[in-house]
């Protein structure tokens, strides 16, 4: 087969760009063809054709819920098309089983972390391997420390995996692909939780791997990343594959629109504070996680309302617990946190837990990191899980359902969350759509403090802009927004004050409009920011 | 490498809708009844449709053996009931037996030591106030080491039905009437102290009653109350309760409360209202029966009720045909094992389609 | 076999005939249960009536609603044949005056005053004390042959419960061992459970690694009985002969038969004549049986020696509980000894059973009442 | 008075139907079944061997050949317990119905089946006390090593038991160290703990789930074997073999899914379980009913004290009693 215009599946093939030029000649490693998948009454991929070359690095881009995942995953085996076929190297194939992928060659990091807690990394590199001889895992130890030194990764392969931040994780995920070796590998957001250093790496190995003429396919909501890494766009909406764009030729305006259907702005803007007034004042504050490591060491600071103030650190470096603690999920060993209400009357919240502080008049919102495992119930559809917040009201026995269920219908309908309908698990949804119940929930209980970790990950652009707008109108509604984020760049351009966390010491506050990201990055490596000129101290 | 497309492929369906879902369970219990009926002809040479005949006879034949079907039907129910908020909650209670023992137990103790000087008016409420404390006691001493320490409850309710069954052994040798028979037989027989008065004539109409509002109570309870919405949460993310403020712990305590003072409740009714003694065989595996009843159902107190019809209907029937046939019992747990597992593998078709290979398809078209 | 549907064509055209029914704790798969439906199955087939039998009927409320489900069958006497169901047949005799209740081994009827309810047991003791004999010629057997000294012949023995069913069986078996061999001993221990297969074997293995050289019981598993073959331990069974189970070492088995009482009452019921509060079925009745001897395990001449003994109990020379051949605390039991024959929860003797130089077992009701603790028996696992 | 060595070694009988069935259990527990059809199949096994040394018994006439009279019965129960674990793996690993119901469906099943069966034979047989008696097959079952009467209690303690007793102690360690040292035993556990991540890598999970329930069974119903050929002496009476099917699957949580573990715990289960025979004499009826309590309070009170030293690798298979299914999310 060797044809002329167009992606045919197989062989060699000329390819056309935006402006009608031939391009370049590759191979298509996989094509998919009129690719539909639908779960019950969700039509996740709608005729869906796609290729993926050997040599090149491919970016899928799509709204949360657009289908991504489920298209990468009837190439890993984990789903099965209902129509449609599927081609590698020019040859149709049926793959039924992530065995038969894996025999076909392709790897894939998934979504969601495919990790068995209870064991060690090496453990999990080596599962489902068939290699000879008798199980050893020193040596298989050995081979992931080389890989890891090779790339410069950092896994200890006798940790538990329960062990391990999520960062950590992600790396074992990273590490197990390159182990087993794939000609076409797809990863399905391995950023999200990497920091930029790892990201960095990460990246290059992908780069390596194209220049070996593999096939890469890489899902992320970070358009930056699309543009340093990708060779090529392919974009779906609505579970179908709506053009493709060549990285060179575009920009992240482009891309945007074009996912979104529609044009968007994407800038953030910081509304100056009206209020300032303090809302949360935090003293000497120090928090021991149940190992008994010392996780937060003598934290203070403010929080006003009106504003948003930003944390920023490095993973694992106390953030969780700043906000669990003042949410009242974490024992604290000592310290004060106090609520300074409009009227000025004062509250202390340590040693309360959530239901007394709600009973105390505080009304606080908290986004947790981890949504399905903290925030919502994943098999509760979205009525019951409006209800999370509210089922206390009225002094009846009985729950009222009919205010969460209305609730529910406006949360979809304000923030465009895609689902059937309310009475679906919210288990059932994609990760951004999860993350809007979860924000759109919390907001709708009109908090005077909301505290947020990690709001955006996962959430598409446009998502995530909607998010910070929504930040934004509570802030000028004189909420005290805390706003625990990955993102320098998003913090920098969101936040009116940034607490940088270290250690779980306070590194230093400097002021959003004024800090610059290099310093920023500094604080959060080394206490103090040694030598920090951007920005002023606070407190 | 594997280029066929594999013969038939599983997707999960959306909601098919009860009325189509009820018509895969009918269908699979007549498949069962079919395959029963070939097993009975093929193991005892009887002709099939006279032995499905005196099982519903033996269920049904009469307003005595419709009575008997009730209280049998109440007290299976009543068990799964008690059990059901427990398991919504993920806490594996295979502790029935020992928590309806408890409360029979009990029961039988204030009879026996207090009968003679309570009116029956104080006498009786005593007892069920009892009953369920022990019932709600012997569950929650479980329920306090998960809550405290997670401590696995499988193995706890488990070990705490043998606990249960050797306290009441022991007691029946205290008891026992004449000394070393080992039984205590009727217990006030004659002074009929602690028992519950026949309503309208009707020995169980009582037991049946009671039942049918504790079916309505726990499924408003389930569905509607604060505290059913508490123990789901915590039963589906005990990170989550904690988040939203709800006490896991004393959320955990509290729905075993609930479950064993309910099985403690059914000791009470058999000792007051129906059996008037204690044995250790009382709970007669009620205990393990109502969980098959409460999953069977999937936690619906309604289809509860049916799940209860269908098992005391086999087990009533089961005794008929062995009466009136000469047919060991058992044959009638052969032939529950037979429906049950038709019954439950129907619900593979009414969650799943199932699809066959597609028929050959054209060659791959060009663009 | 022949159900309430096969005997009913042969019988249902005689007038005046009843229907009998038949309540059993377990059914025919448990050694108890399995003698009283023979002989239910015995007795209505010579009378050629119709007979229904419900098994598996636990000792409660389940009783009574069997019972009155056989009423309501049509049945015009009911028997119940386990001990715990006594309770519920009163409180169905009350409530269904005009049909028999029949309950063997209860111990009520003499003094609850009903008309229709009715005890029934059997002078086991005969045949316990005949299985004696032969255990006694075996122990005699083992010291002629130096298995073992005359001062080891050490009897073991797995009852059930404390009762005095088990008591007199035992005592019984005991006495006459005794008599034959005037050095047996004996060892009890109690397994507190009529059927426990676990708690029997290692009952028997308890004896037996005590010194027991010979073994019986009264409990209904395969427990004991296997446990000695696998010990090559002689085993005197009981309810039925376990020869094919254990053909090394039973011996003989003593059991009740229960077809006599069962025409009797139902024959009685269809004259109309009054049926006796208390029936104990003897040796001369057939009630009281034995197995089988096994004579690749039974001492010589055993057979010739037991149908001695038989006839010395049948013409009343011997008797059983004979005062003059046991002693209590060293003591031999006087005239003035009250045994508990009125059944009661403190426990109460109320009733001269010693006279004429024995025990009258069974005698002032059916069910057995000795409850003597005799010298040269000694209870492992109780103190009264 | 209290014999050590007796006791030991009637402990050590105790155990082995108990050790046969945990180990069973946690291999169908590791692969993340919850099998409480295990009382039910330990039935089946018992039955079905019976059914074979029956009819070879019957038919052999007297003249049996050792090996047969242990190979029939034993390839009986396997067959027995396999299409038990068979029908298990089908409902709730191909059907994927709650296993919960299933297995208690099995349990009902099972033991009726058993039941049923034992007094089929047992009429056909036509005994004067309701029992099957296989003593000769029973015998070769039985059979301990010649030399161990000489030994006194060494003998007693180590050496008195038929040859199933160590295929238990057998089977319980190599179990242990499949599960623990090889490929397999890794993807059995990454089953048990996650199906997603076994399937996304590559492990055939269907094709282990199976083997690891049929394994199990077969396993666990050779308990019921040993229980009737060796203990009961070949004895099959109904209902006798009780509730050891349950006390199995709680062995396996004491356990914490070690069957190394199990050897020792199922021996001091089987002890406590007969120690009220053995305690000293004068102790009444009633307060011997208050020792057959021992084994569950000592269970209760190692379940507690192991609970507060809440290992993660102590917990339960991670997804153990639920069905997978690849597309679900
Ligand atoms: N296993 C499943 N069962 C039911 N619905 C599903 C399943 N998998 C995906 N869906 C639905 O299909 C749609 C597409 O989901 P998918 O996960 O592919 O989106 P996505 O593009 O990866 O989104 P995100 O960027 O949030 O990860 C969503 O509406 C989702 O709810
Ligand atoms: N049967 C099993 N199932 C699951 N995991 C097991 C099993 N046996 C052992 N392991 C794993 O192996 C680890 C160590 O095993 P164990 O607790 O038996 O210590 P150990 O015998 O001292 O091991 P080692 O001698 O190798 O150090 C456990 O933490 C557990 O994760
Ligand atoms: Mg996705
Ligand atoms: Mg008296």
């Amino acid at each position: 087969m060797d044809q002329l215009a167009g992606p045919a599946g197989a062989g060699p093939c000329l390819f056309l760009t935006k402006g009608g030029l031939l391009l370049e000649n590759k191979t298509a490693a996989v094509s998919m063809r009129g690719i539909t998948k639908t779960f019950g009454s969700v039509v996740a991929n709608n005729n869906v054709d796609l290729d993926i070359y050997k040599g090149e690095i491919l970016s899928l881009l799509g709204e949360n819920g657009s289908g991504k995942t489920t298209l990468m995953n009837m190439l890993s085996g984990i789903y099965f098309p209902d129509e449609g076929q599927i081609l590698i190297d020019g040859k149709p194939v049926t793959i039924s089983s992530p065995k038969e992928a894996f025999d076909f060659g392709i790897g894939m990091i998934h979504q969601h972390f495919k990790l068995v807690d209870v064991f060690t990394a090496v453990e999990n590199i080596v599962l489902g391997l068939k290699e000879e001889g008798k199980l050893d895992l020193e040596k298989a130890a050995k081979r992931v420390q080389d890989i890891c030194d090779n790339y410069g990764f950092d896994v200890d392969p006798k940790k538990k995996i329960y062990d391990m931040s999520v960062s950590e994780k992600q790396t074992v995920e990273i590490v197990k692909v390159l182990y087993r070796g794939a000609d076409i590998l797809i990863l399905d957001e391995p950023t999200a939780v990497l920091t930029p250093q790892e990201t960095d790496k990460l990246f290059a190995v992908l780069r390596n791997m194209k220049d070996d003429g593999k096939a890469v396919v890489i899902i992320t909501h970070k358009l930056h990343e699309v543009e340093v890494l990708s060779d090529r766009v392919a974009v779906l909406r609505k579970g179908e594959n709506i053009g493709q764009l060549i990285t060179k030729e575009t920009n992240a305006q482009e891309m945007t629109n074009m996912m979104v259907g529609r044009e968007v702005t994407l800038n953030i803007n910081r509304p100056e504070p009206l209020f300032s007034s303090p809302r949360i004042r935090i003293e000497g504050l120090n928090v021991k996680s149940d190992d008994g490591v010392m996780k937060l060491k003598d934290v203070s600071f403010t929080a006003n309302a009106g504003e948003i103030l930003g944390i920023a650190g490095i993973s694992g470096c106390g953030q969780k617990e700043l906000l669990e603690a003042i949410a009242g999920l974490q024992d604290v060993e000592s310290g004060s946190i106090t609520y300074i209400s409009d009227d000025g009357s004062r509250e202390e919240l340590i040693g309360m837990d959530p239901q007394k502080i709600a009973d105390k008049g505080v009304a606080l919102s908290f986004v947790p990191e981890d949504r399905l495992g903290m925030g919502l119930v994943a098999s509760m559809d979205l009525a019951d899980n409006m209800m999370l917040r509210s089922f206390r009201s009225g002094k009846s026995m009985l729950t009222d359902r009919k205010a969460p269920r209305a609730l529910a219908e406006q949360i979809v309908h304000d923030l465009e969350i895609s689902t059937p309908d309310i009475n679906t698990p919210v288990r059932k949804l994609s990760g951004g759509n999860v993350q809007k119940v979860l924000v759109g929930r919390e907001i709708a209980s009109a908090p005077t403090v909301l505290l947020s970790a990690y709001v955006v990950r996962g959430l598409d652009i446009n998502s995530s802009y909607t998010i910070y707008d929504l930040l934004n109108q509570q802030k000028e509604k004189g909420v005290a927004v805390i706003f625990v984020g990955e993102d320098l760049d998003v913090l920098l351009e969101l936040c009116d004050r940034i607490l940088v966390l270290c250690d779980g010491r306070v590194s230093g506050i400097v002021d959003g409009p004024t800090a610059d990201k290099h310093g920023v990055g500094m604080m959060m490596t080394s206490l103090g920011g040694d030598h920090m000129d951007g920005g002023e101290m606070h407190e | 490498m594997n280029n066929k497309e594999p013969l038939i492929h599983i997707t999960r369906r959306a909601d098919i809708g009860w009325k189509k879902a009820w018509v895969i369970r009918g269908a699979a219990i007549i498949t069962a009844l079919i395959i029963s009926a070939i097993a009975v002809t093929l193991a005892t040479g009887l002709d099939p449709f006279s032995v499905y005949g005196k099982m519903f006879e033996g269920a049904f034949g009469s307003p005595r053996k419709m009575w008997i079907l009730g209280k049998e039907i109440a007290f299976l129910l009543c068990v799964s009931l008690a059990l059901t908020p427990a398991f919504k909650m993920k806490f594996w209670n295979l502790g029935g037996e020992g928590q309806i023992l408890i409360g029979a137990l009990v029961t039988s103790a204030i009879m026996i030591y207090v009968g003679e000087s309570l009116p029956n008016g104080a006498l009786i409420p005593l007892m069920f106030i009892a009953a369920a404390g022990a019932g709600a006691i012997w569950a929650g001493i479980p329920a306090f080491f998960k809550a405290k320490w997670n401590t696995n409850e499988t193995l706890f309710t488990l070990m705490m039905n043998y606990v249960a069954i050797q306290l009441v052994a022991y007691y029946i040798i205290i008891w026992e009437v004449p000394k070393g028979s080992g039984k205590v037989g009727i217990i006030n027989q004659d002074s009929l102290a602690g028992w519950m008065p026949d309503l309208a004539g009707q020995k169980y109409l009582f037991v049946i009653l009671l039942v049918a509002l504790m079916t309505i109570g726990i499924h408003v309870y389930l569905k509607y109350s604060k505290h059913g919405y508490e123990l789901t949460v915590v039963g589906e993310s005990r990170n989550t309760a904690r988040y939203v403020g709800i006490k896991v712990d004393s959320v955990i305590i509290r729905t075993l409360l609930l479950s064993g003072g309910m099985c403690g409740i059914v000791g009470w009714m058999m000792v007051s209202s129906t059996d008037h003694t204690i044995t250790t065989t009382l709970a007669g595996g009620r205990g393990f029966m109502g969980i098959m009843v409460s999953w069977l159902a999937q936690f619906n107190p309604v289809a509860m009720i049916f799940a209860s019809l269908l098992l005391v209907f086999m087990q009533r029937g089961a005794a008929e045909i062995s009466t009136a046939f000469q047919l060991n019992q058992s044959f009638g747990d052969i032939i529950t094992g037979i429906i049950l597992f038709f019954l439950i593998g129907s619900e593979f078709f009414i969650n799943y389609r199932i699809h066959m290979r597609h028929k050959e398809k054209e060659g791959t078209e060009n663009v | 076999g022949g159900g309430s549907s096969d005997s009913g064509s042969s019988a249902s055209s005689n007038e005046g005939k009843i229907k009998a029914g038949f309540i059993c704790l377990h059914d025919e798969n448990s050694t108890y249960d399995l003698n009283f439906i023979n002989a239910a199955k015995e007795a209505c087939e010579e009378l050629g009536i119709q007979y229904e039998i419900k098994t598996n009927i636990p000792e409660g409320q389940e009783c009574y609603d069997a019972a009155a489900e056989l009423v309501d069958a049509g049945c015009g006497i009911i028997f119940a044949d386990s001990f715990g169901h006594e309770d519920y047949m009163i409180q169905a005799a009350k409530e269904f005056t005009d049909v028999q209740f029949c309950h063997s081994t209860g111990t009520k009827a003499h003094t609850e005053g009903l008309d229709n309810y009715h005890n029934a047991f059997a002078a086991i003791y005969d045949g316990r004390y005949l299985a004696g004999v032969a255990a006694g010629m075996k122990l005699n057997e083992m010291i002629e042959k130096g298995d073992i000294k005359a001062d080891e012949a050490k009897i073991g023995y797995v009852g059930a419960f404390t009762y005095a069913e088990v008591i007199s069986g035992y005592t019984s078996f005991f006495l006459g061992a005794r008599s034959i061999c005037e050095t047996a001993t004996m060892e009890v221990t109690f397994t507190g459970s009529w059927y426990d297969e676990t708690a029997e074997k290692e009952g028997a293995n308890k004896l037996m690694n005590n010194g027991c050289v010979l073994i019986s019981q009264h409990a209904d598993s395969m427990g004991a009985p296997t446990a000695c073959e696998k010990k090559g331990v002689p085993n005197v069974s009981y309810n039925g002969s376990t020869v094919e189970a254990c053909p090394n070492t039973f011996i003989v088995s003593s059991r009740i038969d229960w077809t006599p009482y069962y025409k009797d009452a139902i024959t009685k019921a269809m004259n109309g004549e009054k049926i006796d509060a208390d029936y104990t079925g003897t040796l001369e009745t057939g009630s009281v049986q034995l197995t089988e001897i096994n004579e690749k395990v039974a001492a010589e001449g055993t057979a010739d020696k037991i149908k001695e003994v038989e006839a010395d109990l049948k013409a009343g020379k011997v008797h059983v509980f004979d005062t003059k051949t046991f002693k209590v605390e060293g003591k031999e039991v006087g005239e003035d000894h009250k045994a508990d024959v009125d059944t009661d929860k403190d426990y109460k003797p109320d009733t001269e059973v010693v006279k004429d130089g024995y025990f009258h077992e069974s005698e002032f009701r059916s069910a057995p009442y000795f409850d003597l603790q005799i010298d040269g028996i000694k209870l492992l696992d109780t103190k009264f | 008075m209290f014999d050590i060595a007796t006791f030991l070694s009637r402990a050590v009988v105790q155990s082995i139907p108990l050790l046969l069935g945990c180990t069973g259990e946690t291999i169908s527990e590791k692969s993340g079944s919850l099998n409480l059809g295990i009382p039910g199949v330990m039935y089946v096994g018992g039955i079905s061997g019976v059914i074979g040394a029956f009819l070879y018994e019957q038919s052999s006439g007297g003249n049996m050949n050792p090996v047969l009279a242990i190979l029939i019965p034993m390839l009986a129960c396997l067959i027995g317990s396999l299409l038990m674990g068979l029908l298990f793996s089908f409902l709730t690993i191909t059907l994927r119905v709650n296993q919960n119901v299933t297995g208690l469906a099995m349990t009902t099943f099972g033991v009726g089946f058993g039941n049923f069966f034992g007094g089929s034979l047992i009429k056909l047989t036509g005994s004067d006390v309701p029992s099957i008696a296989l003593s000769k097959t029973s015998h070769y079952f039985s059979k301990h090593l010649p030399f161990a009467d000489d030994l006194g209690w060494v003998g007693k303690i180590f050496f008195s038991y038929g040859f199933l007793a160590y295929a238990a102690i057998a089977i319980a360690v190599i179990t242990a160290f499949i599960l623990k040292r090889t490929r397999t035993g890794l993807q059995i556990r990454a089953i048990g703990e996650s199906p997603a991540t076994a399937d996304a890598a590559g492990i055939n999970i269907t094709k282990y789930k199976y083997l690891c329930v049929c394994i199990g069974c077969m396993i666990a119903g050779l308990g019921g074997l040993y229980y009737v050929m060796d203990y009961a002496s070949g004895v099959w009476s109904n209902d006798a073999f009780g509730d050891r099917g349950w006390l199995a699957i709680a062995l396996v949580i004491f356990t914490i899914w070690r069957p190394n573990i199990a050897i020792f715990a199922s021996i001091l289960f089987g002890g406590l379980y007969i120690l009220y025979l053995f305690v000293p004499t004068g102790s009444n009826l009633a307060v011997k009913e208050l020792y057959k309590m021992l084994p569950y309070i000592v269970t209760i009170i190692v379940l507690i004290i192991t609970g507060m030293r809440n290992k993660r690798e102590n917990q339960p298979p991670e997804s153990l009693g639920l069905p997978y299914f690849r597309e679900e999310r």
